[in-house]
């Protein structure tokens, strides 16, 4: 799926920074929370970084989104700053959520991020949604929908798939195949594991993308943007990748092995990225370096940031329970 | 316009419904049969041809997925009204409509608005035994975030609609499957309600007795009943279940200093529980007697007339109850 | 699926008798709905025989059965008595669940009978749970769910045919696609209708039966049967058939036009089988004459033994909540 | 055996878990990643390796087919203990555990009983935001045809199983997240447990605190901090939330004449609720002061953590409470 094409170097050197965006973000996180500073359930995009990457730079301004739990690197990738997204950790009033919401619930109307969703699942009917609106609204968006392959054994996935199918919805359907659901390999969890045929079951066209490599993934994923735009139904894409570290801050990591991880490791969407930039000749270490340095600016500014916002006053505690009537709730 | 136009609740809903309909183009109506086959109680007849396919939309066997869809849909700018052909079959939507609908806006910081109109049938009393005759009103109105209105009058059937559907947040409306067949005056068509207040039905000066649905109706035959010897019932009417408006019941409660709740639910954490708790912490010195509860026995409701019968509210239970309270 | 092959007059004939006895009860009860004996929700089995009791009849005695609220036709062909289905219509304490069920409910566990399921879809991870049970306790025995084409739709149906195929369970799936769920046809359900795909997507045995058959039923479902027993796991089978009444008694019927009627009509599986027995020789208007009236005197029996049945008092009404302990309830 | 022996609430949960497995074949643990991940809060760890994949039987996520598969087992003669990973998530199984579980037995006539266990986590305080926070055990309180217990002590997250597993129907155990750590004395292993009554966990004259989950460990160190200023609290640890033990607080508020109710749950419609209910209508007169509660504030539960702090049941919260009830 466009694997074999050659690479433009700028759009390459975009979706590097932009996973070098998120990894680098992560890591801090990792190293915030053994501190305490970030608290809560945090699960992290460390070696899937392509495939938010590269489907969200597919994307326009007026499509929607709606993430999982491990969704920093899909609200990076959106364009939320990595201020409100940091913030937002700490849970902070600057945060993208207001600090209401925390690692699993970035949100950002503005850019059409519809959220972290903590639900495994339950982000597939809120796409269904937002697609219907954006078509009866004549928007021209549509809506991109990211969930584990763990998700597609819940109802709601099926569900989903086939209201979108059955009404010819403008939703992009990205199952982010990282093959463990928690410590649940996809071979105990899927009685079938080539989930394209779920998708056929649907009559939903199904691609399978190499979710390490991220311009594939953009390829493959503006290909079926432009299908999905066009009103001819909704696409499930299939993006193979792998999560190098583990489920969540507590996973001790029983279910699989250091040698499957490595293998892994080895495919790094970063590493292999650069690589084929340098091969180019678009990359040099000093523009890695130039690179890192921006990035790792990004991520102290967005540190202090944080740091230095706003703790909400404990007596706004049940604001935003409902809407705002004349300044006071209801 | 026409003073004396006498309509079934069926109808009022309906009317509700097209009003609804007609008055925004962004509202649309979807849930299982609820156009071709005219709904599954004939509630939404005819609007499938009046408005087509597009704004009366059938959909599959999907609770979760079109409840879901409605959240998204409202959060996208268009307004919903999901129908759930019986609370029954809604335990299949709670994740979307507890874990999405009523979180959403406080999880984003008061970004995202799910301005959702979910209509549903509640209540037993035809035979239709355990899966089909659940009362969980009480269940909806534990949960911050949702807003639960219940119509237990015509024009409430007809008004309230529209006045979910102005609410920027989830509105959960229960109607009543025991009262598709009563009738009463609608002269103006649907008028909006206001879903902060309750409202006093028959006022009296002896007891209150607070309650909704088809035991809002068994409470005014009691009173009916108790007012040929002599006692004045003051019914209230509660209208909204979340919030729930206490200040009403406190009201009256300080003029009878007698409270009975009436209710279709179970009776362990019904909404009795609730203003019987929030009537003793507030009005603890108005209250001459412990607050009588009536409810449905605690049982799934059994199939047999005799025993459905037994376990439901009824005039003489709530009656029952008054006398209790007064002696 | 068999149809071709020669009809066994013996097995003909029971499954005759079967369908009779269905279809004559369910007239009844109609009658007694209108003279408001029976009350509650009723759903007719009418034109749909062929395939509760093609499918019975290939089960054995410690295998169990799951159905829907459309349950009369699976109940008597399973075996339940008339008399015991005919007073449970009627509430009373002789019914086959004491009264408490109605309809919707039909239960017999002697007969490894275990409900009548009102919500669609929320019999089969029961159905998923009792072939659990079966294969641990190595009872031999399989278990047999009926849904509707309409359930298809729902998660329950998804999750529910992954785990039984994921854990190799020994469940027949029996899917009676009448073509509507109340109102809604199945191309306004399912995006894609060819209903074997589904199963295929979990790698699970489909196969399509035409269940106007009722001999052709039989000898697809002894087939599916062994295979299921022989631990290989699920197996799914699509029964094309067609409801010839309304949904329910309150059904105005506005989804579907005369003609579609008459033409499922027309292939009557009691008529057909008539037919081709009396083509073979094996039935004459003697003997279609005594088959009638063997029946109608059971329907009969049932009635008076029913109106005869015992009101339970109202003081029992919190029985069965709880088991009992000691005589009493919890 | 061991008189002094300290072990964790996650430990002897999973000691009796093993106790479970150990002593009857046809019980089995199933649930998402029970096996080879070692339960999502480690509290089945080193079971799979003891027991085998057939008695702890990992689920894909499926939440309303594996509970409903536990249901059919359960009713098929074997003895499933089914594992939610949290009570957010059986928002997903509600449908199996009310339509099926809660009403088999009573529409089959007594014919088909549901010998069940169902575990979940339940409860806030570990800053994991609105989806992921919820303590719904009112709402399964709600529901006739359901047992549910809630263990609170070292001593009882090890013998609660047992007690449920022994029981002829379904019994829903919440377990509280944040009572993982929990240290306690359980010299015996677990002991089974009378599923039927509160007890009382702490005496005193003053007032009584009836609580379950954290909420009960808050009143304990309120009662602590209380009688520094000579206020006697009689903590009652309420154990079984449907049924509830109302017995075992009356007989307390008896002698005390006044009530707290404090609980992790929401406010309205809470455990409190149905509790200062039943005690307004069985001991008013006993009652010198109205009931206080103490529950969670009601929105969706915040990330942040002094927003957090603030919306939960602490110490300082039912040491006010009580000290209103007393002025
Ligand atoms: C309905 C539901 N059940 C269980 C969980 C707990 N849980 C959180 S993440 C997860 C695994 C999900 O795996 P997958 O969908 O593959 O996504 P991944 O974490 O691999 O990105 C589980 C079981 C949940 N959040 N929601
Ligand atoms: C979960 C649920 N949603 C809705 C209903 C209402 N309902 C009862 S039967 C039915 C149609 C089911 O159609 P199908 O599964 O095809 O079975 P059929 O009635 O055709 O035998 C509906 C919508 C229900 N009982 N359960
Ligand atoms: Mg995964
Ligand atoms: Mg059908």
């Amino acid at each position: 799926m466009g694997a074999d094409a050659p690479v433009d170097p700028a759009l390459g050197l975009r979706l590097l920074r932009a996973m070098l965006r998120v990894r680098r973000f992560e890591e801090r996180c990792a190293e915030l929370y053994s501190s305490t500073a970030i608290r809560g359930f945090v699960h992290l995009y460390v070696g899937e970084e392509a495939v938010a990457v590269g489907v969200l730079d597919a994307l326009g301004p007026d499509d929607a989104v709606v993430a999982t739990y491990r969704d920093h690197g899909h609200a990076l990738a959106r364009g939320l700053s990595m201020r409100s997204v940091m913030a937002e950790m700490y849970g902070k009033v600057e945060g993208c959520s207001g600090g209401r919401g925390g690692s699993m619930h970035l949100f950002d109307v503005g850019h059409g991020f519809y959220g972290g969703n903590a639900i495994v699942g339950g982000g597939l009917p809120l796409a269904v949604g937002l697609a219907l609106a954006q078509r009866r609204t004549g928007s021209g968006g549509i809506t991109v929908c990211f969930f584990g392959e763990g998700a597609v054994a819940e109802g709601e996935f099926h569900e989903s798939m086939n209201l979108a199918a059955l009404w010819d919805l403008p939703v992009l359907f990205c199952c982010e195949n990282n093959l463990y659901a928690m410590g649940t390999a996809l071979e105990r969890s899927e009685s079938n594991v080539d989930l394209a045929v779920k998708a056929a079951s649907y009559g939903m066209p199904a691609w399978a993308v190499d979710g390490m490599d991220a311009p594939a993934v953009h390829h493959a994923t503006s290909r079926a943007v432009a299908a999905v735009r066009s009103g001819d139904g909704p696409v499930f894409l299939e993006l193979h990748t792998y999560r190098f570290r583990a489920h969540s801050m507590y996973d001790p990591e029983r279910y699989r092995d250091h040698e499957e991880v490595d293998r892994w490791r080895d495919r790094d969407p970063i590493e292999t990225l650069a690589a084929t930039l340098r091969g180019l000749g678009a990359l040099d270490d000093a523009g890695w370096d130039a690179l890192e340095a921006e990035v790792a600016a990004e991520v102290d500014d967005a540190v202090a940031h944080a740091e230095a916002g706003t703790v909400e006053p404990v007596e706004d505690l049940t604001r935003h329970v409902y809407a705002e009537r004349n300044g006071t709730a209801l | 316009m026409n003073p004396d136009r006498t309509v079934t609740y069926r109808e009022a809903l309906r009317e509700g419904l097209r009003a609804a309909l007609a008055g925004d183009d962004r509202v649309f109506l979807m849930g299982e049969d609820v156009g071709r086959y005219g709904g599954c109680f004939g509630v939404s007849l005819g609007l499938l041809e009046e408005f087509g396919p597009e704004r009366v939309m059938d959909t599959p066997l999907s609770e979760s997925a079109f409840v879901g869809a409605g959240i998204g849909a409202a959060i996208g700018g268009v307004r919903p009204i999901v129908e759930i052909m019986t609370v029954n079959f809604s335990l299949l939507a709670l994740d979307q409509i507890v874990n999405n609908a009523a979180t959403l806006r406080h999880m984003s910081g008061g970004q995202v608005g799910v301005p959702l109109v979910i209509r549903m049938t509640t209540g037993a009393g035809r035979q239709l035994a355990a899966q089909h005759s659940h009362s969980l009103e009480a269940w909806y109105a534990h949960v911050p975030g949702l807003r639960v209105v219940a119509p237990s009058t015509v024009a409430d059937a007809a008004g309230m609609l529209l006045s979910a559907l102005a609410d920027p947040d989830p509105v959960l409306v229960f109607e009543h499957g025991a009262l598709f067949g009563l009738t009463g005056e609608l002269p103006d068509g649907p008028v909006p309600v206001d879903l902060d207040r309750a409202v006093v039905r028959r006022p009296g000066r002896d007891v209150t007795v607070a309650a909704h649905g088809a035991a809002l109706h068994a409470s005014l035959a009691a009173a009916e009943e108790l007012a040929a010897d002599g006692v004045e019932v003051e019914v209230v009417d509660l209208r909204t279940l979340r919030p729930l408006d206490h200040d009403t019941v406190l009201a009256s409660v300080r003029r009878t200093g007698r409270l009975v709740v009436a209710e279709d639910g179970w009776r362990s954490g019904g909404i009795g529980a609730e203003l019987a708790a929030r009537v003793a912490e507030q009005g603890f010195w108005d209250l001459d007697a412990p607050v009588g509860r009536v409810a449905a026995a605690e049982v799934p409701i059994p199939y047999a007339k005799q025993l459905e019968d037994a376990a439901l509210v009824s005039p003489v239970r709530v009656a029952s109850a008054v006398r209790a309270v007064l002696s």
